[in-house]
């Protein structure tokens, strides 16, 4: 099953400083709480890792990801990942389109749309939570982002970014990080998630 | 389909289960288990431990204690049905258990695993939001209580912290004045709803005092119908009011399609449903 | 001389043809004492598991067993390259084509089998499963048959791409299977052209799966010493198995020994011959120890045969009084990723060129096109005869249509073009002989039961009111026991049936047929039949199905070919030994044959009252006292290759009330007239029909297998594919009609599923006709109240009165 | 995994096994206690062919851990004819022709077993509600409900 993503995350911060974090892909990887870059073939070919966590269910993928094209003009990355998870019942593919634009405010605004692909076990049992899943794991990786770049900075902001960076829990946990954007008390998140009953 | 492996605990008390908790890392508490055992036997969910708190009479029972009934969270379906009190006190809840899946399902299905497990499909959470109850939640550093008005945060969320374990559900008796309805559309028995509603109101005269809309599956928790209880609330209900609230039904509703329907045929079920819950409700409460 | 009451108990005492008798199966049943494919136990039996592929369409890049191999309790993990000396990586369809057994360097469909892992119980199995490391390559998804034959559409089968035939008939393109045509086209369009009124009518018959609560599997022993197979399968034909397994591992069919114990229901499911039984038979072979595989209900949903999946425009010509001129059928089949449909092997369509139904039309023409997608290979007769049950929903709908547009009630357009009693046997426009039958009798009876009058009115009455009320009616005929050898063959072997019977001393009988019950309750009724062409009671008569050392050989248990064929075998197997039986009593009463009479269970001597031997004294004669020159004994086998089908048919009549606002559809009420000819157990055929007609609502209510894009089958649990509970389940109301067959030794037809063909066109009638008088002429199933809803909404009838 | 010792009663008998937490009830009756009448069928607790007896309920032996039934009570349908023949709802099914090909009947008769305890005079519509947690693809469930009616008769008037 195809599900279709359009996001805008505000950077308070520079659009260059933007740029040049959203061309560090091992970096912008990280932006995905238990992603991780786990080999680099070449400065556009990598190996990753993911582990996602909704509820009781667990999946682990590990896949590609190749750098379709990076255009300094547009201040655009456009990256493939293509992954199974580790028992090989299911795969997913994220197309992902990713921009830098910069605001009025001085600030930027780090623009993305994503085409995910889920196929095997996960979509046959999994369809009804895709969506959501799909949406709040882009939410993640976007405020990730965010603060990846602030941090780059100085003051405040930085400073806070940085906390919040060091806080982020070891593997993705889509749905109650992307509640936390939602209703915008990240502290929460922690222990959130995990229901106590069968 | 074969679970994977894992440890299992049989908790001999529910400060056993918490320690249990606490102590290991990736652990699962086991009640009824169709929700969880399914997902560990399509191995979408393996946890390294199961504690299963089955044994634990002191979760089980239903009690009446003054204007409150207390039910123990390992109560299952069937026992809610049974219940002379509920049938007395909180009838809302005997009708809602009747509708959860099949005989031999409400036999092992509790309603503490049914509200504590997160899947917006479940039957209870928007039970326990139209009721106005409240949960009694332990962990290691003791019990709190929490009303279910706040506590459904997400699909596969909700506001137990992390080794804690939900002992007891409070549900007020039903005051005078008071109605209630519960329609559920489903594509069969022992499917989830396509769209839930269970609706209690209390009638002051002709007058509606309080008005609580609960919404299933149709948003990624269980929800409340809030602007359309505004709605209502403070009203003589007419017809023409209850289509202005289920107008704010369908706003509410925020639904993911699946093979049950679309987000419009959802959205709209969400409204009907609840149109026919609060008529039941004013009826129930005018008799 | 015998009194009529004296007659009446001789008579009841045989439990014969005609009696309600209690199932012989029952008592083991009931106490658990069924003995299934799964409670099959071996010593040092191993478990079969499968890795199969979460894509549609991909190359596999590797394989990696290592981790399995590594598992404590693991003992093989077998691929495609395992097979490939044994040449048993692809495996022949019954029409002709091949199917991977185990995926050849890229898989087709999502589930496809990719390896197989044996280990020393289910559970590590499964935990070996998961340490297969499968590298794929995705490739295009085809979904769309529509978009199969299209110049830029992805080639599916590689394997197949340089063929022009792939086993029936010439091909247009790599995803493209096979025309079939039949009819007079020039004569039809002819019939069109000069028509005084014409319909059309688009149609899709979803993909089903007829889900028996017993999932398929199988529990195969090779003999390394003795070089002797034995297979425990969950097969509606274990002798064409047995003949199958022969072809593929050259093991001499005397040396196969294929069982087909008890089997939790078929349906048509169980026909077909699936990769893990070839699997479990290697794996068997190359250990030297009996291996059990069973699949879980997603591998069943996902994997084995389904049923219909035809996209079918409908075309009638008519005069305007509704008298049909001619009709014109085109048809895109779904076939799936490999051509496994079981049908007649001649037939790639089956017997879908019965879509003339009941109906005298003087010219028609069908155009089947079958192509390959990504998707699971199907197109089996769920409970029905091959594709027959698509053939009825066209021409019932398609009439249905026809009767709106001429403001024709659908009782009366029907009875306008029924063929009629004295134009029997009939021969449709399409080469079937029509053997037997009476269609307006059979209506009337209908109509009259339930006041369909009355009803009309009802209905009107509800309209006025704004509610919605619809009466589907349906006047059906089928074609069901394949089949003369002439037209019907599976790999060459033609579609009779057999039966053995032996007589033995002191009267009891042991009979073996080639037939296999999977709760037709052949034991029971195949001794009846026995029973009364014998006169020999029910209760002594044994029969025995399912083992191909023992039974004679026969083609199996599927398009209601049992009665129809296996029956007719049994009638004429019995007839031979009553006949040997008449000479023996002559014999014995020193008489010739002539002057000999046959009542009920003895031989009379005419007018000579108390001159007699019962069949049970001429039994123990047989092997002490026969003519002179008559070999001892008293047994017979017929080998019955039917002249014709049997074609039973019926009327329906569903009542439906529609919820406005939720879509659901309550069904008021369902009146089903059978007529199946001769009845030799009413009872069971009133429980073949309560069940064919609850598989009906199953199919028309909510059965379907939805794929995305992305070839992803949706649902494919017992959450999502609908099998009714007792709850949704509606009352069901039977009746009946009986016109022989002339050419059945019994005058029996088929029946178990004439309620499944009937029923469904019927449902849908019911539900379009509560929309009939706003201009809808057809509705897709499944009917679940989602899609009723949709129908209503845009017709903004759920919109408030407040 | 190290597998745990089990006692439990089934049909009136003590038995012992042992078992890897993991392994299903439905598994150990059938593998390792040999009694194969209760079957498996969909493996998500929704057909019901699987229903046994545990402690007095009707539960689905596909969806409970055989460690969970250490120390209980269990009947299958190979319990449940007794020294004076068959029970009353199989005798019943026989005589309504409730069953077809026999696969859904053992967990069916388990289930109507237990449900006439629980409802000894049962209307259709509460038949239809108490055993529609199990399936059947054959008898299109007609004969099944005569069947429970007239068990419930037979037994009313035993």
């Amino acid at each position: 099953m195809q599900v279709n993503l359009d996001k805008t995350f505000p950077i308070a911060a520079a659009g260059s400083s933007a740029w040049k974090f959203l061309q560090d892909i091992p970096g912008v990887a990280g932006c995905m709480p238990g992603a991780e870059i786990t080999e680099t073939i070449d400065d556009s070919h990598y190996k990753g890792a993911v582990k996602a966590k909704v509820g009781p269910a667990t999946m682990a993928f590990n896949g590609d990801i190749e750098i379709v094209a990076v255009d300094s003009e547009k201040r655009q990355l456009h990256l493939i990942g293509r992954g199974q998870d580790t028992k090989g019942t299911s795969s997913a593919e994220m197309d992902l389109n990713a921009w830098v634009v910069d605001t009025d405010d001085g600030h930027c605004e780090l623009k993305g749309e994503a085409q995910v692909k889920v196929t095997g076990k996960a979509a046959s049992l999994g369809g009804r939570m895709m969506t959501q899943v799909s949406d709040q794991i882009l939410n993640q990786f976007g405020k990730n982002f965010a603060n990846n770049v602030m941090a780059l900075g100085e003051g405040e902001d930085a400073e806070e970014a940085r906390e919040e960076l060091a806080e982020q829990p070891k593997e993705l946990n889509g749905l109650a990080f992307a509640w936390s954007v939602f209703l915008g008390f990240l502290r929460s998140l922690f222990g959130g998630g995990k229901s106590s009953a069968g | 389909m074969i679970p994977g492996e894992f440890e299992y605990h049989a908790a001999s008390s529910v400060d056993d289960a918490i320690r249990l908790l606490s102590a290991h890392e990736d652990a699962k508490i086991l009640a009824g288990g169709h929700s969880l055992l399914p997902m560990m036997k399509l191995r979408f969910a393996e946890p390294a431990h199961l504690i299963d708190i089955n044994g634990l009479s002191e979760l089980k029972g239903i009690q009446l204690d003054g204007d409150t009934v207390r039910i123990g969270a390992m109560t299952t379906e069937n026992d809610l049905i049974a219940s002379e009190i509920l049938q007395q006190h909180c009838p809302l809840l005997v009708d809602a258990a009747k509708l959860v899946a099949d005989p031999q399902v409400r036999n092992r299905g509790t309603i503490g695993g049914d509200v504590a497990h997160g899947d917006p499909g479940n039957d209870h959470p928007a039970v326990m939001l139209a009721l106005d109850a409240e949960f009694v939640i332990r962990g290691a550093n003791g019990e709190r209580v929490q009303a279910a008005n706040g506590f459904f945060l997400g699909t596969y969320w909700n506001a137990l912290e992390e080794g804690e374990l939900m002992t007891e559900i409070r549900v007020p008796v039903s005051k005078p004045g008071t109605g209630y309805g519960y329609n559920k559309l489903k594509r069969k028995t022992g499917d989830y709803a396509t769209a839930g509603s269970p609706v209690v109101l209390i009638l002051d005269g002709d007058v509606c005092r309080e008005i609580r809309i609960g919404l299933t599956n149709v948003a990624p928790m269980a929800i409340r119908a809030e602007a359309a209880e505004d709605a209502l609330r403070g009203q003589v209900i007419t017809e023409a009011l209850i289509e202005q609230a289920a107008e704010q039904v369908m706003a509410a509703c925020e639904p993911a399609e699946d093979l049950r329907g679309d987000v419009e045929y959802k959205t709209h079920m969400a409204a009907e449903m609840a149109r026919r819950s609060i008529r039941d409700a004013l009826a129930r409460a005018r008799s | 001389m015998a009194t009529a009451e004296e007659e009446v108990s001789r008579q009841d005492a045989l439990q014969g043809i005609g009696c309600s008798r209690k199932r012989k199966e029952d008592p083991r049943f009931v106490q658990g004492k069924g003995n299934y494919v799964d409670d099959v136990k071996m010593p040092g039996m191993l478990f079969a598991d499968i890795v199969r592929s979460p894509y549609a369409h991909a190359r596999i890049k590797s394989i990696n067993k290592e981790k399995a191999l590594a598992l404590p309790g693991v003992h093989a993990v077998l691929t495609a390259d395992d097979l490939k000396p044994l040449n048993l990586h692809w495996m022949p369809t019954l029409a002709g084509d091949v199917q991977a057994v185990l995926a050849d360097e890229k898989v087709h469909m999502q589930y496809q089998e990719v390896a197989v892992v044996i280990a020393d119980d289910r559970y590590i199995a499964a935990d070996a499963v998961d340490l297969v490391e499968v590298e794929y390559e995705p490739l295009p998804v085809l979904v769309d048959p529509h978009k199969a034959l299209d110049p830029d559409a992805p080639i599916l089968r590689e394997d197949a791409q340089d063929k022009d035939t792939v086993g029936q008939g010439p091909r247009k393109h790599p995803n493209h299977i096979f025309t079939w045509e039949v009819g007079d086209e020039a004569a039809t369009d002819r019939a069109f052209d000069e028509a005084e009124v014409t319909v059309t009518q688009e149609m899709y018959y979803p993909r089903v799966h007829p889900s028996p609560l017993e999932t398929c599997g199988c529990v195969a022993s090779f003999d390394k010493v003795k070089g002797n197979l034995t297979l425990y399968i969950t097969s509606q034909a274990p002798h064409v198995v047995r003949t199958v397994v022969t072809l593929l591992s050259g093991i001499p069919e005397s040396k196969v020994r294929v069982i087909s114990p008890d089997i939790g229901g078929g349906f048509g499911n169980k026909v077909g011959i699936y990769p893990g039984y070839v699997t479990a038979i290697v794996a068997s072979i190359v250990l030297g120890r009996p291996v059990k595989w069973i699949e879980d209900r997603m591998e069943h949903l996902s994997t084995t045969a389904w049923a219909r999946d035809y996209w079918m425009t409908g075309e009638l010509a008519a005069d305007k009084d509704g008298r049909i001129k001619g009709l014109r059928v085109g048809v895109l089949a779904d076939h799936g990723a490999f051509n496994s449909h079981a049908q007649p092997t001649k037939w790639p369509a089956g017997f879908f060129s019965i879509v003339t139904g009941s109906y005298d039309i003087p010219t028609a023409y069908v155009k089947v096109d079958g192509v390959y997608t990504n998707k699971s290979p199907g197109g089996v007769a769920y409970r029905c005869s091959f594709r027959v049950t698509e053939a009825v929903y066209l021409i019932e709908r398609t009439l249905d249509v026809l009767a709106q547009k001429l403001g024709i009630d659908k009782a009366e357009i029907r009875r306008r073009n029924f063929v009629k009693p004295e134009q029997f046997p009939y021969q449709t426009a399409l080469g079937w002989e029509l053997d037997s039958g009476d269609y307006h009798t059979a209506l009337d009876k209908v109509l009259a039961a339930v006041d369909y009058a009355g009803l009309r009115k009802e209905q009107e009455e509800k309209r006025a009111k704004g509610e919605l009320m619809g009466i589907g009616l349906v006047t059906f005929t089928e074609v069901v026991g394949a089949g003369p050898s002439k037209s019907c063959d599976i790999l060459g072997v033609g579609m009779f049936d057999s039966a053995e019977i032996r007589v033995h001393p002191t009267g009891s009988v042991i009979a073996r047929m080639g037939t296999i019950t999977q709760g037709q309750g052949h034991q029971t009724t195949y001794a009846q039949i026995i029973a009364s062409e014998l006169g020999l009671s029910s209760e002594d008569i044994q029969i025995e199905e399912g083992d191909t050392d023992t039974a004679p050989y026969g083609l199996g248990t599927y398009g209601s070919r049992s009665t129809p064929v296996g029956g007719a075998a049994t009638a004429v197997a019995a007839r031979k030994i009553r006949a040997k039986a008449q000479k023996i009593a002559a014999h014995m009463m020193e008489v010739s044959e002539a002057d000999l009479e046959w009542d009920i269970d003895r031989f009379k001597v005419k007018g000579v009252p108390g001159q007699e031997k019962t069949m049970k004294e001429v039994a123990w004669a047989a092997y002490n006292n026969v003519p002179e020159g008559m070999e001892m004994g008293l047994e017979a086998v017929d080998y019955y290759d039917p002249p014709n089908f049997t074609y039973p048919f019926g009327t329906y009549l569903c009542v439906v009330d529609i919820d406005k606002y939720t879509g659901q559809v309550h069904v008021k009420r369902f009146y089903a007239l059978d007529d199946c000819g001769t009845r030799i157990n009413p009872m069971i055929i009133d429980g073949q029909i309560h069940g064919g007609l609850n598989e009906g609502f199953a199919v028309a209510m909510g059965q379907e297998m939805p794929y995305d894009e992305e070839g992803n089958l949706l649902g494919n649990t017992l959450m999502d594919y609908f099998i009714p509970t007792f709850v949704e389940t509606p009352h069901w109301e039977t009746d009946y009609t009986v016109t022989p067959s002339p050419h059945h030794p019994l005058g029996a037809k088929g029946v178990a599923e004439s309620p499944h063909v009937g029923s469904i066109p019927c449902f849908t009638a019911a539900i379009v006709d509560a929309f009939s008088h706003l201009g809808v002429t057809h509705m897709d199933m499944p009917h679940s109240a989602y899609r009723v809803w949709q129908q209503l909404h845009e017709l903004g009838l759920d919109k408030k009165r407040a | 995994m190290a597998k745990q010792h089990i006692s439990f009663k089934l049909n009136g008998q003590q038995v012992d096994a042992l078992v890897e937490p993991r392994e299903l009830l439905v598994h150990t009756i059938r593998e390792q206690l040999s009694l194969t009448g209760t079957h498996i069928g969909c493996e998500t607790s929704h057909c019901g062919v699987c229903t046994v007896d545990l402690n007095g309920d009707s539960v689905k032996a596909c969806t409970v851990l055989s460690v969970q039934a250490n120390g209980g009570d269990v009947i299958t349908v190979e319990g449940l004819a007794d020294a004076e023949g068959l029970n009353a709802v199989q005798a019943a099914f026989i005589e309504e022709h409730g069953l077809q090909c026999g696969f859904c009947t053992p967990g069916m008769l388990v289930r109507a077993h237990r449900f006439l305890q629980e409802n000894p005079d049962p209307t259709e519509e509460e038949i239809r509600w108490g055993m529609s947690g199990n399936l059947c693809r054959c008898t299109g469930y007609q004969n099944i409900i005569k069947a429970v009616k007239s068990a419930a008769q037979k037994l009313q008037q035993a």
